[in-house]
């Protein structure tokens, strides 16, 4: 399969999309200095015994209250900027990560199940999707996260998957339904192959590619869910923050002139969330079968 | 647009008077009720109210004289029979959480109309104490409405009517013109609950409020700067302490590891930084106002190095397990403490994780006496430090109801004795000293950590034109507003 | 008489109409309604009708991809309602299908030779050596060269996807082929050629072929005998030359009629049919085709005509060759119709 | 040309519509010349992919724009060259001047309004009749295309009619304005025999009563040979052979037509005994990207010459308007 | 129709009572409303009260179908915190909500429409880039970042608009409505504008995707054969086509909407239901978290009821019977 993707036109038409590039150099950035964070940054923000109260609220070096170790400023607990966008890109990474490949594969089991077998079983999965849908994955996040008594990067990884299977299961039914529906399924039936077959080498290497565009997306959204559940106060713990908490943190000081508490992990945020979706947009279009047909 | 627009930082929860004892919600009852005592500023000494003098005839009886001619808002003359009313109402959980105070009276007498004697069941040295907070309601109105509507349209004594309650919105509130204490300067206020720190902020600066509350801690200096508006604080009667227990078996039964651990904490830089200078080191709890509190006290010096020494003599060189816990939405600046507190104890070498959390689930863990360290704040209505010991000092007694909030489970048989004992105490000098004496004990055995007293700072618009008298407790009690 | 390799006794496939949450039944769809016909080994069938007829349902039936609703389908004697699952797994083996649609009837995620291979790891033949010599052997077969056996579908042309499609039918041997509209897809000029290959297969396999189409010209040109169905209903089945010479039915008249021919010199007079196809849904009571039948009687709408057996072999469903009935001006078959 | 017909109401002069992607040029038609004539039918066969339905679009100004554009060659209407008209201009001629059908009937008609809309728009645009007279219009053209009860009909949305009603609704709304040009790109195809006989039946019928020239596409020659009176074959863009109907297929000229008659199989052929195989025409057409230099046909010829492969012989008038581009023929006369 | 409808609303019975059942359910494992109820002081013994007068102490099946009972005669019990009837509490601040998403809903179908008409006509013009470069800030800002920015700039800065809050007010019987002053219309339209940002940016992308792919259907193809102008061609014929997924879209992530009203309404102390949700969230407000869930379910579900019908309207392809 990844070979079929390769000799496809899709590295070709990749080259030739310059924003597509870019959003992809950003996110292979982004990932980079996620995971060796500890290794890139000035200092660990983390490391009790590092972090110095005195340092807090400087400004980013160029300014006049600056200083050179701390490029973007401290904030309110003397903590680089820089170094706290690191890890928070960390945290906020890992809980993107972790949504999309769980509820992702939740969902195209549960999709999968559903589209090829029909009947009590998929009207069962399609109208509890329909119910959670309804909610909305924010607020069945909200609603959890309120609810849970302690709160960690897993339980908001897992509030978030409560309801963000839904959209795989949609999805992979849908193209299921169409999939299925193909004369080389009935070819494989006729073969005398069984149900397990069809639908691991059959079915699902088919029905999948909707479904990498839409974990792109998905990422995108999920990493801006966990920030905006920062802000609400039911996200990750402030021990280890995330974008979202750095921003609402900061928020409080944008008024009081201590801008960069804000803007830079705001705009890491924002560049984080724009790169994926020039991304996902390259694949949306070319993994769009009629757009696609014209090669 | 209302004469007076005043901007806080918490909603109301209920328009019933005893519904919620936070000052956040007494502070709009205020407006609209009396107790039989007040606390005016700017020092909130006892000052009479709907009663016009008090005393204690026994251990256990309290006699009050009430002010003639008072009449509530739907016109009902009020007499002792809502007096009485009011505290047998207080008993009932489905109108009250003031089950503390209405559980230890025994028996309420009106000898007659303006007379109003209460038995308690134990000796409650602070029962006057918190008589300001009790808010008188109307007998005969009150037992006719339905809750949702007692709940929502006060009608009591004080100066100021209830007009509307768009919730999420505004209080409007309207003069009382026949009010005994005279009419209030201002004829119409509203008062307007705003969460966010930021949209508070926007809500001075964009001239919306004339008076805020909750300032928040960052944007106090760029206030500062701002010459249409001026900044007023007061220190607050509420101290911030890290409470620490002594279970067996931990290292904190040791007073040496008590004592290191206090020792480490630099509350100079955290009053200087996290806290902008907005609150005073603590040596103890207690507030000045409050009778217990001790002058001679001092806090511990900064000094980690002896708090490593005292720790190596504890057997603890290597330092030890500890987990701060502590409300993130609860008081100025607490998760940023914890923070604070959690680097210095990692600087004496102890392995320390970080545990806040919204108080909703913080204080619900409290009273399962999950923490062995924690941070908190107090602040004690009635002003007697006694009663703050049975709760947060006294070894946890369910059933007797003390230690209510002793969430670290300290315990000290000496303590506890000297607790039961001052409850007998009559006279307020010999209260004084036994109280003084509860409170040195605690503090020299390092029963808990004081920080620091926080710092009430409020904003006032200079168009507005408002001498604003900010009040140790926090309330915003329109009538104390003049021009 | 030889047993035949397949015989249809009856066969009707009904699909039901769902509606709601429930997914109550609300109708039929009458694809199938009642066909019986059989098929020699080495015979050659072809069965023809309009769109929507039950062309395909009758075939994916056979095969069993389709649940029967009722009747019998024999393979070589045996009932296949009495087999069980792993009986019938193996008996796929011997019945290959090929599908109308060449773009859609190979996984474009696998290799020509992935495609191939699929059916003989399912029935484990062919393993090892064999294997790859198979292959090779198959596409000769079909006219491709083992070189394209690691090419993927999209890179070839509409006619050589069919190959394939024949190929992989081939992979296992099969005793019986039903080709379900095998050129329908195609451009004139790559019609002929699979047409000619599956000729040849069938010279050089020995096979039995199904073919399923909506062109006569196709069916006669390959099979020995030819089916014509109607809404679900078997109207005319005859030897190809006896049908083509003598149509009895006034549909397959129409339908011969209709087919236009290459030669502008013989524009001919055609029937043109009032009406369209009525839905298998609701299908016409008595006779199916009378709402469209240019010779239609008073009968024809309240009784179903039944199967009549002319010379050898050829039958037909129509009252006009009911004695009892038959109104000769009517019976007598328009001639000038055919060239 | 034939010289009993009128004069061309519509004339192609060596029109190139190219295709620009990223894969290079696609040379979809290139250099197609031929005329429509009142009350004839022009045929356009081919197959698939060999510039049919370009050629038409070009005719409308619809070439999809980008990627698609006309680079070269006349269209002329009425002697005004369409590709210089501007958009404003053309629209008058769309629809009321040249009307045009497609091969989807169910694809071609707008799913969320009733055919009445739809049909009764062509009035009120082109007739300017109001809602009221346009809607009776619309029932009157059902009417006239044979849709039994058209009153209730109009008020139907298309996926309430069968493929056949749906392809006679999409004739009706382009005759509607009794257009000089009826472009009828493969109307058929999607249709049962039957069915199509009916369609063609009308569609002949139409013409006869209105004189309309009709530009029939499709790739059955069978079609063609039913209704055409001239016949236009196209390959790889090019037309190479084009004569009048009953010339064409007497005398047929180039390979490829004479390939592409004798690979159809015709009914009856094997019962009057003619049980040889179907003659095949070997090879693929080539990719438009990548086109021989020589004649097109040259890599499946089975005539093929060396001069084939390197030279690209010109289309030759043979007499009688028979046009042929072919080596075989022109060889006496190019030289 | 009828029948549909019918059979829609049951199954929308069924949904919420699988929604209010698996609220209890959680609320029966997590926090205990006692600590809340009994006030800070409160010793055991008064929490045992507490416990007893609120029926806490029964078993959980009990306590559910006592809510059950109750719900089915509109009460869905008194908050803890205000001691008012919960469904009172939450229908109070319903208009404030209602009123915030239907504004946003208008600007972001509306702008989002015309700007993804605008930009599938024209893809590569300087003002399409434009546009699809905003969409994509849109997408990226996080809401409360967004309203935060929004604040600083109209309100402080400029002072254009006001910061916070609904402003002046007019009771109509039950409803209190915003659109009647003209210092109401002021308020909503910076809360207005943040909460459809997102929606905005997504419809004006799911407008430009469906006429790109409509504009090359067949019909598109015949309605320019007829000669009609472009406006026809593309409001009369595209357009339609294309409102169907994208109205049933924007129909369907209404749940999204009132999840984002939460974030916007704490920002602009909008006093709506989202901003009473997260107060009761954060103070175990356990009866009107429940009604809270209950009456979103309840929209939402009513929403897409509408939503069928529409597509159904808007599609005539589609037939309820
Ligand atoms: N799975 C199914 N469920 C419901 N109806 C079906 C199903 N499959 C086929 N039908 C219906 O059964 C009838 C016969 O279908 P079938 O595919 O057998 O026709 P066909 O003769 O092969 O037509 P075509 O020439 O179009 O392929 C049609 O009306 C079709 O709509
Ligand atoms: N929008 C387009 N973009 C790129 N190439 C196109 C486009 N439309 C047509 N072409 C190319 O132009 C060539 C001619 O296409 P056209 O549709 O005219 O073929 P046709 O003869 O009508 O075939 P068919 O019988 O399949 O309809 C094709 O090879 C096709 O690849
Ligand atoms: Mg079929
Ligand atoms: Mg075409």
């Amino acid at each position: 399969m990844i070979k079929n993707i390769l000799q496809s036109n899709l590295v070709y038409s990749f080259v030739r999309d310059i924003s597509a590039i870019a959003g992809a150099l950003v996110l292979v950035v982004f990932i980079f200095c996620a995971l060796f964070a500890p290794v890139l940054a000035p200092m660990d923000p983390y490391d009790l015994t590092t972090v110095e109260l005195s340092n807090s609220l400087m400004a980013p070096a160029w300014m006049d209250t600056g200083s050179l170790s701390f490029p973007l400023g401290t904030d309110d607990q003397g903590r680089g900027i820089l170094s706290t966008i690191l890890f928070g890109l960390r945290t906020s990474l890992m809980v993107g990560f972790s949504v999309v490949v769980i509820s992702s594969i939740l969902g195209i089991i549960f999709g999968m199940l559903g589209g090829y077998y029909g009947g009590i079983l998929d009207a069962f999965i399609m109208r509890t999707a329909d119910t959670v849908f309804a909610f909305s994955t924010t607020l069945l996040a909200i609603l959890l996260l309120g609810i849970f008594q302690s709160r960690n990067i897993w339980t908001v990884v897992f509030a978030i998957c409560i309801a963000g299977w839904v959209k795989y299961a949609r999805t992979i039914r849908g193209s299921v339904l169409e999939v299925k529906e193909n004369a080389y399924i009935t070819a494989a039936k006729s073969s005398g192959a069984k149900d397990f077959r069809i639908l691991f080498r059959h079915v699902l290497p088919n029905a999948l590619p909707p479904v990498f565009v839409l974990m792109a997306v998905d990422l995108a959204v999920v990493i801006m869910l966990e920030a905006t559940l920062s802000f609400l106060g039911v996200g990750v713990p402030i021990t280890e923050p995330s974008l979202g908490m750095m921003i609402s943190i900061g928020k409080n000081y944008i008024y009081a002139g201590m801008w960069w508490m804000v803007l830079f992990p705001g705009l890491t945020l924002i560049l984080l969330v724009v790169a994926i979706n020039l991304f996902s947009d390259w694949l949306r279009d070319e993994m769009n079968p009629k757009l696609a047909l014209r090669s | 647009k209302s004469d007076l627009v005043i901007a806080v930082d918490s909603p109301p929860k209920s328009m019933n008077p005893h519904s919620y004892n936070s000052d956040a919600n007494l502070s709009y009852m205020a407006n609209f009720f009396d107790g039989l005592l007040q606390r005016p500023a700017p020092e909130g000494r006892l000052a009479p109210a709907l009663a016009i003098e008090w005393t204690r005839k026994d251990a256990l009886t309290w006699e009050f004289k009430l002010r003639k001619g008072v009449k509530f808002h739907n016109g009902n003359p009020f007499t002792a029979e809502d007096v009485k009313f009011t505290f047998e109402r207080m008993k009932d959980p489905e109108f009250s959480k003031f089950l503390n105070i209405a559980n230890s009276i025994a028996s309420i007498e009106t000898p007659d109309d303006f007379t109003v004697v209460f038995t308690t069941e134990k000796p409650v040295p602070w029962f006057a104490e918190t008589m300001h907070q009790n808010f008188i309601v109307d007998k005969e109105s009150s037992l006719k409405r339905d809750s949702g509507d007692y709940n929502t349209k006060p009608i009591g004594t004080g100066a100021y009517k209830f007009v509307e309650w768009v919730k999420g919105s505004y209080i409007r509130m309207e003069a009382n013109p026949d009010y005994w204490e005279g009419a209030p300067v201002f004829k119409t206020v509203e008062i307007k609950p705003i969460t966010e720190d930021s949209t508070r902020f926007a809500a001075i600066a964009t001239r919306q409020a004339h008076i805020l509350s909750g300032v928040p801690i960052p944007m106090i200096e760029l206030i500062k700067k701002n010459p249409a508006i001026e900044v007023v604080s007061r220190p607050a009667r509420r101290a911030i302490y890290m409470d620490i227990g002594n279970k067996p078996g931990t290292p904190f039964a040791d007073v040496r590891v008590r004592k290191a651990i206090a020792m480490a904490i630099n509350e100079d830089e955290i009053v200087s930084t996290v806290m902008r200078g907005q609150a005073t080191p603590a040596a103890q709890v207690p507030d000045t106002a409050t009778i217990g509190y001790d002058p001679e006290l001092k806090r511990l010096p900064y000094d980690p190095e002896q708090s490593k020494a005292l720790l190596k003599e504890a057997g603890y060189e290597n330092g030890f397990e500890i987990t701060i816990a502590g409300p993130n939405d609860r008081y100025v600046n607490d998760k940023q403490i914890c923070e604070a507190v959690a680097r210095y104890l990692a600087r004496i070498g102890l392995k320390v994780t970080l545990d806040v959390k919204p108080k909703s689930i913080f204080f619900d863990e409290l009273s399962s006496n999950k923490h062995d360290f924690y941070l908190i704040g107090w602040m004690d209505g009635s002003y007697d430090f006694g009663r703050s010991a049975q709760l947060l000092l006294h070894t946890v007694d369910p059933d007797k109801g003390m230690g209510v909030y002793n969430g670290a489970m300290y315990s000290d048989p000496k303590l506890d004795e000297m607790i039961a004992a001052s409850s007998a105490i009559l006279d307020r000098e010999e209260r004084k000293a036994a109280l003084q004496a509860i409170n040195k004990k605690s503090v020299e055995d390092i029963a808990w950590i004081p920080l620091h007293y926080q710092q009430d700072v409020y904003a006032v618009s200079k168009a507005a034109n408002v001498i604003f008298t900010p009040r140790p407790d926090m309330w915003i009690v329109a009538k104390e507003i003049k021009r | 008489m030889k047993t035949p390799l397949a015989a249809v006794t009856n066969l009707k496939v009904h699909f039901p109409i769902k509606k709601g949450i429930l997914a109550r039944t609300v109708g039929y769809v009458y694809a199938v309604d009642g066909i019986s016909f059989e098929i020699m080994p080495g015979e050659t069938v072809g069965i023809v009708g309009e769109s929507g007829c039950g062309k395909t349902t009758a075939g994916m039936a056979m095969v069993q991809l389709t649940p029967i609703t009722s009747g019998t389908v024999q393979w070589k004697g045996r009932d296949m309602a009495t087999m069980n699952r792993s009986g019938l797994r193996a008996l796929r083996r011997e019945m290959q299908l090929i599908f109308q649609d060449p773009y859609s009837s190979l996984n474009p995620r696998m290799t020509v030779r992935q495609i191939l291979s699929d059916p003989m790891d399912v029935h484990d033949m062919f393993t090892g050596r064999q294997r790859k010599e198979r292959i090779d052997f198959l596409l000769d077969t079909v006219g491709l060269s083992p070189g394209q056996a690691d090419l993927y579908p999209h890179e070839f042309s509409g006619g050589q996807r069919q190959r394939i499609g024949i190929a992989r039918a081939l992979a296992l041997d099969p005793t019986l082929i039903i080709g379900d509209e095998p050129v329908s897809a195609l451009d004139v000029s790559i019609q002929a050629q699979i047409i000619n290959l599956l000729k040849r297969l069938k010279r050089d396999f020995n096979l039995s072929l199904i073919i399923i189409s909506h062109d006569l010209a196709v069916v006669e040109y390959i099979c020995d005998r030819i089916i014509v169905m109607y809404l679900g209903k078997i109207v005319e089945a005859a030897d190809y030359a006896s049908l083509y010479k003598d149509p009895k039915h006034p549909y397959t008249r129409t339908l011969m009629s209709a087919i236009p021919v290459p030669d502008p010199a013989r524009r001919t007079r055609r029937i043109i049919l009032k009406g369209d196809v009525p839905s298998p849904i609701n299908p016409p009571a008595g006779c199916r085709f009378h709402t469209r039948c240019p010779d239609r009687m008073d009968i024809c709408d309240k009784q179903e005509p039944a199967m009549q057996r002319f010379n050898d072999g050829h039958t037909a469903a129509c009252h006009l060759y009911n004695n009892t009935y038959a109104d000769h001006s009517h019976a007598t078959p328009t001639k000038g119709d055919n060239p | 040309m034939d010289k009993n017909s009128s004069e061309p109401v519509l004339s192609i002069d060596n029109l190139k519509t190219h295709f620009f992607s990223r894969k290079g040029v696609a040379r979809a038609v290139d250099g197609v010349s031929f005329d429509l004539t009142p009350g004839e039918v022009t045929g356009i066969v081919g197959e698939s992919g060999c510039g049919k339905s370009v050629t038409a679009l070009s005719v409308m100004g619809l070439v999809p724009n980008p990627p698609g554009r006309v680079v070269d060659g006349r269209i002329l209407f009425h002697g005004k060259n369409l590709l210089d008209l501007d958009i404003k201009a053309l629209r008058k001629i769309r629809g009321a001047g040249i009307a045009m059908i497609f091969q989807e009937p169910m694809s071609s008609l707008n799913p969320v309004y009733t055919i009445g809309n739809q049909i009764s728009e062509m009035f009120r645009l082109h007739k300017g009749y109001n809602k009221k007279q346009a809607l009776a219009a619309a029932v009157d053209m059902l009417d006239r295309v044979q849709i039994p009860s058209p009153g209730k009909r109009v008020n139907e949305y298309p996926h309430q009619l069968s493929g056949g009603m749906r392809q006679r609704a999409m004739i009706a709304m382009a005759m509607s304005c009794d257009p000089e040009i009826l472009i009828a790109d493969e109307p058929t195809t999607a249709l049962d025999v039957t069915v199509q006989a009916q369609i063609l039946d009308l569609m002949h019928r139409l013409k006869d009563d209105f004189s309309t020239a009709i530009q029939l596409i499709t790739h059955d020659l069978g079609v063609i040979a039913e209704m055409a009176d001239q016949v236009v074959v196209m390959y790889a863009g090019q037309v190479v052979e084009q004569a009048r109907t009953r010339e064409l297929f007497q005398h047929t000229l180039h390979p490829y037509t004479r390939g592409l008659l004798a690979s159809i199989p015709v009914l009856g052929h094997r019962t009057r005994g003619m049980d040889e195989d179907l003659v095949e025409i070997k090879g693929m057409i080539p990719s438009l990207h990548d086109l021989p230099a020589g004649c097109r046909f040259s890599n499946r010829c089975p005539q093929v010459m060396d001069k084939c492969k390197n030279h690209l012989p010109d289309l030759t008038e043979m007499g009688a308007g028979h046009q042929v581009r072919c080596w075989l023929h022109t060889k006496g006369r190019s030289a | 129709m009828g029948r549909y409808i019918f059979q829609r609303i049951c199954q929308g019975v069924v949904v919420l009572l699988a929604v209010s059942f698996i609220c209890f359910l959680i609320f029966r494992f997590t926090g205990d409303p006692v600590l809340m109820l009994a006030g800070k002081y409160a010793t055991q013994q008064e929490r045992e009260q507490v416990r007893i007068a609120y029926g806490l102490d029964r078993p959980f099946y009990v306590q559910y179908a006592n809510f059950l009972g109750n719900a089915l005669k509109g009460n869905f019990g008194k908050s803890y915190i205000s001691q008012v009837d919960a469904l009172d509490t939450i229908l109070e601040r319903f208009p404030a909500t209602f009123e915030l998403a239907l504004t946003a809903i208008f600007i972001s179908l509306s702008a989002g429409v015309l700007l993804g008409v605008v930009v599938s006509i024209k893809p590569k013009s300087l003002v399409s880039r434009l546009i699809m470069a905003g969409s994509l800030g849109g997408i990226s800002i996080p809401t409360f970042l967004m309203g935060i920015l929004w604040v600083m700039l109209f309100a402080v800065y400029l002072e254009w608009l006001p910061p916070f809050g609904r402003g002046e007010t007019v009771q109509i019987g039950p409803w209190r409505t915003g659109f009647l002053t003209l210092d109401g219309l002021k308020h909503i339209i910076m809360p207005a504008l943040t909460l459809s940002g997102y929606q905005l940016a997504v419809i004006l992308r799911l407008t430009r995707a469906g006429m790109r792919e409509v504009l090359s259907e067949e019909y598109i193809k015949t309605a320019w054969s007829k000669g009609l102008s472009p406006f026809t061609v593309i409001v009369k014929h595209a357009l339609r086509n294309v409102l169907i997924p994208v109205v049933t879209i924007a129909g369907l992530s209404f749940g999204e909407l009132i999840a984002f009203s939460i974030v916007t309404e704490s920002i602009f102390q909008w006093p709506g239901m989202g901003n009473l949700l997260l107060v009761s969230i954060f103070e175990t407000d356990h009866p009107v978290i429940v009604t809270y869930i209950m009456m979103a379910a309840f929209i939402i579900l009513a929403i897409n009821i509408l939503v069928d019908l529409l597509y159904a309207w808007l599609n005539p392809k589609i037939q309820y019977n």
